[in-house]
């Protein structure tokens, strides 16, 4: 009666996670949707209480203990966090995640050893499986957080050989995982494992540049739900393989998405290490076209336009201007100017980064579009104010087929009547190339950190009327 | 059937469910996605818990202790930070 | 986890998958769908051939024996009839 | 070993049936998709060939047998069958899937019994469910085939006391039902429920109007789904339960369509006794007001037109002229006439019905629009050639709140400039009420034969030239 209860309970877990990434859909119901993810993994907890009580465990203090610390730090780290440092949040819960895994998977071995059985090979390649990959999780994605929190730099770090010692330290690890398979009596290999995959985790991600990260994340993000699904396997747990089943899809998923987006495949991004020498600004493309121009000029621009598209970028993260952007975008429609956003999928550092940053500025996603939808308006657009954003609307893309960037779609800035570029120099984005629209007949710069650059335009707008 | 015959079967339906379901997430809600999906591989806290509340042995103990942390901070973290963002988008 | 509890699990997962793949068939192909689904409802011939071939008792090869018939019509009838109608949807 | 290759060929098969229905998402992959969901069912049975071995089975002849007599059944049927008559030949194919699932389920049940098992209420209560649920496919299905090829008439046999029985049916299969499921020994009972069943199955189907007759059939589609899951539930097969809920989602969702494409609750369908009183032509619509016109007249009106929009009903599969409609629209479009054609959700008697008749003549599925991307097209059309359509283009669906159609989304072809529809008679059709589009201003009636009319609108059109 309470094994049935328990497995109703693990049914109703899965079918809240699967309503859970159903709903997320569309923005009107995807706070609903992450309440019933959380409302799932309440049902999971207390089935699970419910099975130990059956099995008259005692350690209800340890269980609430843990809880109550994992729970403080998570809610402390959930609400300080600021909207433009998400890409390292997710990093960190990520590793968190793994670490969990890796512990779970070493301590069903000890357990099932105490208990005088003798693991099943299913048991024990899954508890491999979780201990390489939730290793692997854990570590690669603390240096990911190091690097997007710029503690250690977000330059790659090569030397030669590290492909061979990763792969040596793959191998070694799988073959390790096979002894213990053999011999599972010797929990003692489950460690040295453990520790192999902590520097595969390391130095995997160490020579992958900062701007990569994102994939990274993503990437580790599915390798969590795989983790999750090979501690189901040995836990023979189904709603475990089911929840880790959903997030190693969404993880793999957004992998692709992303590289796609940047025309690049995944090999190139995990061992390609991009972002490694930063060519400088060309002065074949620059010279002597580039036009600087002063807030009152961009203001009088901006007077006679009838549609603005605003297309931002990294810089608008690093700068926090997205409240500043919104206050721009207004006093436009106030004056009857048709404003929209234009947001290209791999601009700032992750998926839906801009999004989120202009969703917190209370911008209405409705007048966000994306860049399929955005791109054949440009033709009929006054100005399109670039902000912050270099890479994702680089014409070389197009044109060059040798360039880093080549055949990623852009957003096509260049066709809007006047284009105006907000950044703080004439320095690269995350390719590290050039790009021509800054020197292009119809574009204007306007040299300035973002946010105060947007600043300085909306006081000269208001000075204009 | 075996165990894992059937374990096998649950996991590619999910896997296709997942393909299915999340190709449908618009990229506007790709940030979120990757937080709640991250929330969602907290899951491992079911393992965790059970290895702390049997308290077989000193060392399980300790490790699912450490595990029940470790998840709960990727369980609350995550859905708290994904509600905190997804608040966020409203209508015009 | 129980026996009845697995098959649950397994059902509803493909009631999700079922949902979620057959609400993107356009209705242009939605003749070809219930005659494509026909058939492959006459999954049921693998009882058919368990009853059939187990030959128990004289009732139950004689069952087992009727239900492959009607079973084989339904899935090669099906997939036949489906075939000959998808083969004529052609582009321009 | 030879049960791991059975339950991985379990799987192959299911994972094949999912990319069936997966691949039918689109024209160009759905010929392969029928082929995998083919090799699929090939797998499975060869599993189960394999399964048997290891039992020593001896009845390997009663198989082939089965087989031999049923394929070629099958392949007589599918090949004999007008590409009009689909609807009967699914009803047809559904009963014999149900009438399976119920000779399983009993011979099932006489195993366990003949084995000295005692059968656990899982078993028996997926026995019954079977049982039930097959027979009713099978004798409704039986029904729905003699009233679509007219054997039976095709009015809503209705007579007092004719639910309250139905119900009963329904209750006393259920409780002898739970019968079965105390005494699982007492194995006549299952032929009781199968009795009572039968009636049911009779007596829910026959006061069902005939038009109605493809909702009950996709009704009947999912019903056969979910007894095959029922059969998988009984022989505790995934493989069968995969399956079975996969055809149960289509027929459900399909269901669905058209209620709301009819804009009717199911529940009406299947207990309003629907097309039960025919109205006939009101005079008041009509009297004066119809303008027929002669083939010769047709032909002048087209000569001026630049764009023209078929749009086929039921009508047109009754009189098969989709061949002769193929042949006036490559002579339009030899004259560089654009012609695109309208397809309603519920034109004809099934889903997809005036699809599979235009792919049959083959026209290019591109030229063929649903309703919601050639409707805003009308009032830039010059002609709309309505053939053998009536409710789906019947404006009191606008306009007329008490109307059996009324809210159900129509053509809007009266928005065209010329409208000529080609049909017998001013009668009804199948919501037997007028059609006020026949007396418009700008609706040129042309009285005969679907097949006929069109042939002599092409011989006509070519003497014009
Ligand atoms: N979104 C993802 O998921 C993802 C994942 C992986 C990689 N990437 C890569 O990241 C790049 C994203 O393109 P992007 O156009 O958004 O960014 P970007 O190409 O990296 O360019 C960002 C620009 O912002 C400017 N900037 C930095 N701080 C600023 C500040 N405080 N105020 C004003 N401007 C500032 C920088 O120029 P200054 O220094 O002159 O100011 C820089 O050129 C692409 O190459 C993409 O492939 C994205
Ligand atoms: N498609 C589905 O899935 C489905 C399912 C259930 C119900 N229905 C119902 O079926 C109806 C379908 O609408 P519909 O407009 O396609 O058909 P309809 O309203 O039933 O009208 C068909 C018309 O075709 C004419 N016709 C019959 N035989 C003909 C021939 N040999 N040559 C020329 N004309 C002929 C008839 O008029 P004459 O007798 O004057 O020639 C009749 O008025 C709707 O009411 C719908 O709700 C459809």
């Amino acid at each position: 009666m309470r094994l049935a209860l328990v497995n109703l309970g693990y049914l109703a877990a899965s079918v809240l996670f699967i309503l859970t990434f159903k709903g997320l859909s569309h923005p009107r119901t995807a706070v609903r949707a992450n309440l019933l993810g959380s409302v799932g993994m309440l049902v999971a907890v207390v089935a699970t209480l419910l099975l130990l009580g059956r099995d008259g465990a005692t350690g209800y203090a340890v269980i609430l203990g843990g809880m109550a610390v994992g729970g403080i730090i998570g809610v402390l780290l959930a609400l300080r966090i600021r909207m433009t440092a998400m890409p390292q949040m997710v990093a960190l819960l990520n590793g968190f995640g793994g670490a969990a895994s890796v512990l779970v998977a070493g301590a069903a071995l000890l357990e099932a050893l105490a208990m005088g059985q003798v693991p099943s090979a299913q048991f024990t390649v899954a508890t491999v499986g979780a201990g390489i990959i939730g290793t692997v999780t854990f570590w690669g994605s603390l240096v990911a957080f190091a690097k997007l929190e710029e503690i250690i730099g977000g330059r790659p770090l090569m030397f030669s050989g590290q492909r061979a010692l990763n792969a040596a330290l793959l191998l070694g690890s799988v073959l390790l995982g096979g002894w213990l398979v053999v011999t599972p009596e010797a929990a003692w290999l489950y460690w040295v494992i453990v520790a192999a995959a902590t520097v595969l985790g390391v130095t995997a991600v160490l020579p992958i540049g900062g701007a990569d990260m994102p994939v990274v994340i993503t990437l580790l993000n599915s390798y969590s739900g795989l983790a999750a699904c090979a501690t189901g396997f040995v836990l023979d747990n189904n709603m475990l393989i089911v929840a880790g089943s959903l997030v190693g899809a969404s993880g793999i998923i957004l992998t692709q998405i992303m590289c796609r987006a940047m025309n690049r495949p995944i090999a190139n991004v995990l061992f390609g290490g991009v972002g490694a020498e930063v060519v400088t600004a060309d002065d074949d493309v620059y010279a002597g076209r580039v036009k600087s121009v002063s807030a009152d000029e961009i203001a009088m621009v901006l007077e006679a336009a009838r549609r603005v598209v605003i297309v931002p970028g990294y810089g608008m993260a690093v700068a926090q201007a997205q409240h500043a952007v919104r206050d721009l975008a207004r006093l436009l429609e106030g004056r009857g100017v048709e404003v929209e956003f234009g947001i290209h999928p791999v601009a700032g550092r992750m998926p839906g980064h801009m999004n989120v940053l202009l969703a917190e500025a209370d911008i209405p996603y409705e007048k966000v579009k994306e860049m399929d939808a955005i791109n054949p308006s440009f033709a009929q657009t006054d100005v399109a104010i670039v902000i912050g954003a270099n890479d994702v609307v680089n014409p070389l893309a197009r044109t060059d087929p040798t360039s880093p960037i080549a055949g990623m779609p852009i957003l096509d800035v260049d066709k809007a009547r006047t284009v105006i570029v907000i950044k703080r120099s004439l320095s690269p984005g995350f390719a590290g190339i050039p790009n021509p629209l800054f020197a292009a007949e119809n574009t204007l710069m306007y040299f300035a950190d973002g946010k105060q650059a947007v600043l300085d335009l909306i006081d000269a707008a208001k000075q204009a009327a | 059937m075996e165990a894992l015959a059937i374990t096998l079967f649950i996991f590619v339906l999910a896997m296709f469910v997942g393909f299915e379901v999340i190709t449908k997430v618009p990229p506007t809600l790709h940030t979120p996605l990757t937080s709640g999906a991250n929330a969602v591989s907290g899951i491992t806290i079911v393992g965790a818990i059970l290895s702390a509340g049997l308290q077989l042995t000193t060392l399980t103990t300790v490790l699912g202790f450490l595990a029940v942390v470790f998840a709960t901070i990727n369980v609350v973290g995550g859905f708290l930070v994904t509600h905190r963002m997804l608040r966020m988008f409203r209508r015009k």
